[in-house]
C-alpha cells in the first residue's frame, strides 16, 4: 500500500467569480411534466429518484404540464401572484428603507418568493411554519398586516416584537409563523417537536419549516430529519436550495456532490427537488407532502431549487464573490414572471391588469410606509417604553431583574 | 407517608403529573421500557404509555430542539439528559432558544420545558460521568437553574419546574440518589429511610423555586451551597466545630437573596462551597453578591471551596471532591480571621 | 382537507422483549459472495444498491467466496484469530475483574471482534483510527502491550492514562489510536480533521473512525459526512450497528426506516453495508475503502452489521430489556467461530490448535493480570502521584493551578 | 510603522503566521474567497492559496471538531466563528474534546487550536450579533480566554494564541474593529489611525498570554476590565474625575493575579466592568479574586458594571450597553463610601 502517490485537499471552488461569464449550463433541467407523480403512500424507497430529478409543472410557453399540475382555480393563483408582488414590493422598499439609514437591517426574498407563497395558500390556515429568515412571503399571503411587519423593521413603538429584534425576524402565533431565530437551522428540529406534539394530541394540524441550503451543514438539520422518521412527524421540512450562502457557494455545503433532496435517502423519508421557481410546482409538492403527514404517513424532504437574486442582506455585497449577471443567466427564470405569463397563457390575466397590480401593490406598500412613519422610528426615538426591556425574561420579573430596571432608570 | 429515596421521590414527581396534566411527557434516551440508567422513570412507559414516556435517538440536541417545539405547541415536555456531562450538545438549543424564545416574541411564544440530569462526582464516574456545569446555566439570560438536595425537595421542586412556564434546568445529585451522602466516602452508604427529608408526600405538593432553606441554622458563620454540598457543610460543620448557617440554595437562578442577606448580616462570615470547577463557578457569582449586598456585614473574605480547575480524574475522586475536611478547613479560615 | 383522521405519534418498538423468543426472521441475509465489488473509482450514485444489501465472503460452509474474497495469506488469517481471540479472552477477564471489584468498570467488545481487528489487519501500522469504547481490539491487534491495557484500567501507578479516565479509555498516539471521549460522537469529525491534515500536508496516511449506531443520532455523525464529502478527506467512517444502544434497539435511532450505510447516500459518498462478523468481509470492505481514500478518491461509510453479545456495560444489565438468547439467535454468528471454521476448511487450523491457543491465551492474559497487581491496584493505593491531576491541563501550569496543587496538599 | 485598525492587524497576524508555519490554517464560514464578513481574513487565500485558508460549510460543531481532528495531527488550525452568539452549537466540542484531550491522554495528544471570533455590542446587532460569552469559557479547565483591546495588542496576542500550544478562545471586540470606542455613540466614530495604539509592527512579534497592561494609571480606584470596556472605562474615568487605574486584563484565564492585586492594594477600591450579562460573568470571578487576595485593602465593595440580565435587545442598544455614564457611577459609588 506504500508508495502511493501523495494525498492532497480538495475544495470546492464555484465555476465562476466576479469578472466571469455566469453559466448555468451544467445544471439539468428537466422539461415540466416529466417527473411521475406517486400516490401519497409510496414508499419513500421507490421514489429515491425523486431527488435527483426536478418535478415541474410550468413548460417553457408556461404552460401547466404534467402529473404534478395541481390545476387550481385562477382565483388561487391570483391570489398567489399578489402575494408574490407584494412580497416584492414590500422588500424593494424596504431595502431602500435601509440603505436610507431609516432601519438598521434588511434582507430581500427576490427571486425565492414561490418557495413560501405557495406554501401558505397550499397549508391549512392552521398549520404551524417554522421559517427562516427569508420566508416573508408566507406572513404577507396569510394576510398578516403589513403595517406590523413593517413596524417590526422600524422597531417603533408599534413594532410586535417590542423592539427586541433585528428587522425581518418576524413571530406570530396567529398567523402560524414560528419566531425567527438568528441562530441558523435551530427551527427545524422546533418543527418536527411541534409536529410531535400535534400526533401526541390527536391533532390534524402540520408544521412545515425551511432551511438555507447553507444551514444544512448545522447538527440541527441532521436532529430533525433523524427524529422525524423515528417517530413518523407529520413535517414537511423543506431546504431552499438558492446557490449561496452569503459568499460560499452551495458546493460548500455538500451540494456538488449529491442534492440535499437525496439526503432524505438515508433516514427513509421521500426526497423531493422541486422548481422552485415554479408557482405551481412548489404548490403541488406542498399539496402532496401536506396530505401524506395528514395520513398519518410522516415527513419529506423537500429541496425548493432556486436562486437568491439580490445580496444576503443589507450588509452584504454579491459582486464581491460572484458574477453581477448570475440571477440573469438562471436557467429557472423568475417565479413571479411565470406565474404571470401562465395567467397570461390561460386568458386570466393581462400585462395592463399586472401593471396595475403593480401600481397598487407599489402605493400600498408606501402608503403603509407613511403610516408606519407616523407612528414613528427608531432614530426619532419611536419605540416601546424602556422598561420593557426588562420583560418577558422570564414570564414574572424576578428580583435581580426589577433591581436592574429601576438601577436603569427606565 | 412513605420513606422515599431521592429516585422514588423524582418518579413520584413524574408519575403524579404525567397523572395530572395530559400535556406532560418525558422523553430521553433510555427512559422509556428501560426505566433510565439511574431508574428515575421506571414504570412511567408501563402505566402511562409509550407515547408519555420513551426513549429518543442520541442526540441532546436533537431532544431538546425536539422539547422546544413541542413547548410552543402548548405541551410541557420533561426531557432527561443521561448525564450532566452531554448537555453540551444541546447548549445551542438551550441558550439560543429554550432561554430566549419568549423575549425575542415579546411573549408571542414560551417554552414550558424542564430538562432533568443527574450531575455532580462522588460515584467514581471520571471526566464525563461527574460534572457540576450549572454556571454554564446560571449565566444565561431567561432560565432557572434549581438542584435539589433531599427527597422532599426533590419531588417539590421537579414539579414546580415542570409546572414553571420557564424552560428550568433540573440538575440532580446523582451521589444522592440512593443516600445522603456527607462526603465521607469511607464510611458505610446510609440509606434515605433514616433521614427525616425522606418522608415524602405521595400525591401533589409543590417546592416553590426561587426559595432557599436552611440545612442547618447557626449563627458563627453562613455557608452557602445546593445539592450533595449541603450534607457536606452539614457534617464539616460538627467537624469544624463551628456554628454555621447552612444554606441550601435549592434555586440558583432567581436566588434566595433575601435569605443569603439574612445569614451573612447574622454571621458575618460565608463559606461558598460547590463541587463545580472553582474558576468562573457559581460560587463567584455568590461571592460578588455577598460582598454587593453585604460587604459592611463581613468580618473575613468570604471563602470559596469547590472542585479543582481541572477535569475530574477518576482515580482521584476524593481528592478532588471538596469533602468534608476542605469545608471544614474552609470555615476555620473564615472563622479565624 | 380538513376532517381527516386524527394524527397520532408513533414510537418504535422492538420485536422482542424479555420473556419472548428472540426472532431475526426479519433480518435478511444475502449469500456470501451475492454483492459485486466495484472498483475504487466508482461513483458513489452507481453502488448506492451497496448500502441496501450485505457484503459476506464467508458462506454457511465458512468457504470464502465471491468477489469481496480478499483471498488472504493464512498467516494474517492466524494474526486475526489470535487478535480476536485475545480481545475475548481479555474483555472475559476484565469483566470478572470488575464484578470482583478491583476495577471500577468495563466495557466488553463480544461478538463484535471481527469490527476492530480485521481493520486493524486491513490498515497500514500508522494510518489513524479514532475509535468509540468497544474497539479495544486495534489496540491488541496492532500489538500494544496488553499490560499497558490493563494498568490503564486499573488506574494504577503505571496506567498510561495516569488515572485520568475511566477504564477502556485508552489513548495511544504510538499505536495510531486517538484518546478515547466519554462523549459519543465526537471523534467522528475529527478523524475527518485529521484525514484532511494528512491531505493537506501531502502525506499519505489516512483515518479511521468508529462510531455506534446509536450515536450516529448525535450531530457530530453529520458534521463528519459533510465535510468529508465537501473536501473529499481520505477518511473510513464505519457505523459499528450492533442492534442495541444500552437498552434501545436499533429502532431509535432510525435503523427500522433505512439502513445506516444508506446515510452516505445523500452526501454522495459510497456506503457499504458489510457482515460485521464475518473477519474476510470486514477486511476486504477495509481494503477497498482504504485504497479509495489512499487515491484521493475520498470517504466511504461503512455499516458493519453485528450483535452487541454481552451488556451495555458493567453498569447494564441486558436481560430488563431484550431476550436472554437474541445472541444465539443472531443469523450471523460468532466472528471468532466463523473464522476459525474458515481456517479448519482450509486446512490451516485444527480444534487442537485452537484449544490450545485458547489455553494460551487465557494464561497470557492471567499472568498479565498477575504482573499488574504486583504493580498495584487503585484500592491498594497504587496510581500515579496525586500532584499529576493538576499537570497536562495546560501543557504549563499556571498560577492558579499550582495553587490549588499547593493548597491541595499534592 | 503603518497605522493599523484592528482588522489590518489581525490579518497581519495571520498572514505572518501563515508565512512563518506551514502548519498553519484557516477556515470558516465566508474566511475564504470574500476574506470574512469583518474582512479579517481577506487577501489570505489569494495570497497563500485555497487549502490555507478557506471556506467551511455552517456547522460550527464541525468546523471545531475538523480542527480538533487537525490539531490532534500536528498542524495549529485557526477557526473562526462568524459571529461569537454563533458558538454554542460547537461547545460541546470545544468543552468535551478541546479542553480536555491533553488531560485525558495524559500529554499524549494535545490541540494546538485557535477559535477567533467577533464578540460584543455596540452595532445594533440584536440578540444574536451582540452577545459576550467569555465566561461560558473562563469555567472551563483546559481553555485560554484572551481578548485584546487595540491593534497592537490584538495582532501580538493572536500570534502568541496560534504558537500557543493549547485551545485558545480568541474573543475580537466587534465594536473596535475599525475605531476605538468608548461608549459615546453619539460622537462620530474616531479611525485607529489616531491612536497610538494602531502603531502596529508588520512583522512578527508577541504580546505574551496571561499579562494584563495598564491602559491607564491611577491611584484612586482600580478598573477591572477587556475588549470594548477598557476604552469606556477610561473615558468614565475622566467624566467621574476619578483617577482610575484601568487594568486591560487581555487574558481572562490565566488571569494576570499580580497585575489585579498590584493596583487593588494601591487603590483599596475596585469596579469591574464588561458587557456580558451581570450573574455569573466572568465579573463575578473577577469579585471573588479581589476579595479573596484583597480583602482587607478593600474600602468599599467591589462594583460590578455589565449588561443586564436579559438578550440583548435590538432597539435598546445603548440601554444595555453599559456605556461611560454607567461605569462612571459606579466609580463614583466605589469612591464615596
Ligand atoms: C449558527 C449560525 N451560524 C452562522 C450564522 C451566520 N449566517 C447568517 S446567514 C448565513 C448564510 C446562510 O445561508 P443559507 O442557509 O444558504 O440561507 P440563505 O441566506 O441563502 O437563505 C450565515 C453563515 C448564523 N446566523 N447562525
Ligand atoms: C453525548 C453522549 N450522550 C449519551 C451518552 C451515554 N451513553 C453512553 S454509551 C450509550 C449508548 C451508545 O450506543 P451505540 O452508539 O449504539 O454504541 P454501542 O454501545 O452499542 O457500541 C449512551 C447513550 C454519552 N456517553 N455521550
Ligand atoms: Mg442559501
Ligand atoms: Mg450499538
Amino acid at each position: 500500500m506504500r508508495n502511493r502517490g501523495r494525498l492532497s485537499l480538495r475544495v470546492p471552488q464555484p465555476k465562476h467569480r466576479p469578472g466571469d461569464k455566469a453559466d448555468f449550463s451544467n445544471v439539468a433541467v428537466p422539461p415540466a411534466g416529466s417527473v411521475e407523480r406517486p400516490p401519497v403512500d409510496v414508499k419513500a424507497r421507490d421514489i429515491a429518484g425523486h431527488a435527483y430529478s426536478m418535478i415541474r409543472v410550468l413548460d417553457d410557453e408556461a404552460k401547466a404540464v404534467g402529473p404534478w399540475n395541481p390545476r387550481l382555480d385562477p382565483e388561487i393563483l391570483h391570489k398567489g401572484l399578489r402575494a408574490m408582488m407584494l412580497t416584492r414590493a414590500y422588500d424593494d422598499r424596504m431595502y431602500r428603507t435601509q440603505r436610507q439609514g431609516k432601519i438598521s437591517f434588511y434582507m430581500k426574498s427576490t427571486g425565492e418568493e414561490a418557495a413560501s407563497v405557495a406554501y401558505a395558500l397550499a397549508l391549512e390556515r392552521d398549520d404551524m411554519c417554522f421559517p427562516s429568515y427569508r420566508q416573508q412571503g408566507l406572513l404577507i399571503a396569510r394576510g398578516y398586516p403589513l403595517i406590523d411587519m413593517m413596524c417590526q423593521c422600524y422597531s417603533n413603538a408599534r413594532d410586535p416584537m417590542k423592539g427586541r429584534q433585528l428587522p425581518v425576524m418576524y413571530s406570530s402565533r396567529d398567523y402560524g409563523f414560528f419566531t425567527i431565530s438568528g441562530n441558523l437551522g435551530t427551527q427545524f428540529p422546533q418543527a418536527v417537536g411541534w409536529a410531535m406534539a400535534s400526533a401526541y394530541k390527536g391533532d390534524d394540524r402540520i408544521a412545515v419549516s425551511w432551511i438555507g441550503e447553507g444551514a444544512t451543514a448545522e447538527g440541527d438539520f441532521h436532529h430533525a430529519l433523524n427524529f422525524a422518521t423515528v417517530y413518523r412527524a407529520p413535517v414537511i421540512l423543506n431546504v431552499v436550495n438558492n446557490q449561496w450562502a452569503i459568499s460560499s457557494f452551495q458546493g460548500i455545503a455538500g451540494g456538488e456532490e449529491s442534492t440535499f433532496a437525496s439526503r432524505a435517502i438515508g433516514y427513509g423519508l421521500p426526497g423531493l427537488r422541486v422548481d422552485g421557481n415554479d408557482f405551481l410546482a412548489v404548490y403541488a409538492v406542498a399539496q402532496w407532502a401536506a396530505e401524506r403527514a395528514r395520513a398519518n404517513l410522516g415527513a419529506t424532504l423537500v429541496e425548493l431549487y432556486t436562486y437568491r437574486a439580490e445580496g444576503h442582506s443589507t450588509s452584504d455585497d454579491p459582486s464581491r464573490y460572484r458574477p453581477s449577471d448570475e440571477w440573469k443567466a438562471w436557467p429557472l427564470g423568475d417565479p413571479i414572471d411565470r406565474l404571470k405569463r401562465h395567467l397570461i397563457s390561460i386568458g386570466a390575466w393581462s400585462e395592463q391588469q399586472h401593471e396595475a397590480l403593480t401600481e397598487e401593490l407599489t402605493t400600498l406598500v408606501k402608503e403603509t410606509q407613511r403610516e408606519v412613519e407616523s407612528i414613528g422610528t427608531l432614530a426619532d426615538g419611536s419605540r416601546a417604553p424602556t422598561q420593557s426591556m426588562f420583560e418577558d425574561v422570564f414570564k414574572d420579573i424576578p428580583w435581580h431583574l426589577s433591581q436592574q430596571r429601576e438601577q436603569s432608570g427606565a | 407517608m412513605p420513606a422515599m429515596n431521592m429516585i422514588q421521590a423524582l418518579n413520584s414527581a413524574l408519575d403524579v403529573m404525567l397523572g395530572r396534566d395530559p400535556n406532560v411527557l418525558i422523553f430521553g434516551e433510555d427512559v422509556g421500557y428501560f426505566g433510565g440508567v439511574f431508574r428515575v422513570t421506571d414504570g412511567l412507559q408501563r402505566k402511562h404509555g409509550v407515547t408519555r414516556c420513551f426513549d429518543s435517538p442520541i442526540g441532546e440536541a436533537g431532544i431538546v430542539g425536539i422539547a422546544v417545539g413541542m413547548g410552543a405547541y402548548g405541551l410541557r415536555p420533561v426531557v432527561e439528559i443521561q448525564f450532566a456531562d452531554y448537555i453540551y450538545p444541546a447548549y445551542d438549543q438551550i441558550v439560543s432558544e429554550a432561554a430566549r424564545i419568549r423575549y425575542r416574541s415579546a411573549g408571542d411564544f414560551h417554552v414550558p420545558l424542564t430538562i432533568r440530569t443527574p450531575y455532580g462526582g462522588g460515584i467514581y464516574g471520571g471526566q464525563t460521568h461527574s460534572q457540576s456545569p450549572e454556571a454554564l446555566f446560571t449565566h444565561v439570560a431567561g432560565i432557572k437553574t434549581v438542584i435539589p438536595s433531599n427527597p422532599i425537595d426533590a419531588k417539590g421542586l421537579l414539579m414546580s419546574a415542570i409546572e414553571d412556564d420557564d424552560p428550568v434546568i433540573f440538575l440532580e445529585p446523582k451521589r444522592l440518589y440512593n443516600g445522603p451522602f456527607d462526603g465521607h466516602h469511607e464510611k458505610p452508604v446510609q440509606p434515605w429511610a433514616k433521614h427525616p427529608l425522606s418522608d415524602v408526600p405521595e400525591g401533589y405538593y409543590t417546592v416553590p423555586l426561587g426559595e432557599a432553606a436552611v440545612a442547618r441554622p447557626g449563627r458563627d458563620l453562613t455557608v452557602l451551597t445546593y445539592g450533595t454540598m449541603v450534607h457536606v457543610a452539614v457534617a464539616a460543620a460538627e467537624e469544624a466545630g463551628v456554628d454555621a448557617d447552612v444554606i441550601d440554595l435549592r434555586t440558583l437562578v432567581p436566588v434566595d437573596i433575601k435569605a443569603i442577606v439574612k445569614s451573612v448580616e447574622k454571621t458575618g462570615r460565608c463559606v461558598v462551597a460547590h463541587e463545580a470547577t472553582l474558576t468562573s463557578g457559581y460560587g463567584a457569582e455568590l461571592c460578588a453578591l455577598v460582598q454587593e449586598h453585604c460587604f459592611y456585614h463581613l468580618e473575613a473574605p468570604v471563602q470559596r471551596i469547590a472542585g479543582w480547575d481541572t477535569p475530574y480524574p477518576h482515580a482521584f475522586e476524593w481528592e478532588y471532591f471538596p469533602g468534608p475536611k476542605r469545608v471544614a478547613q474552609a470555615m476555620r479560615r473564615a472563622m479565624e480571621k
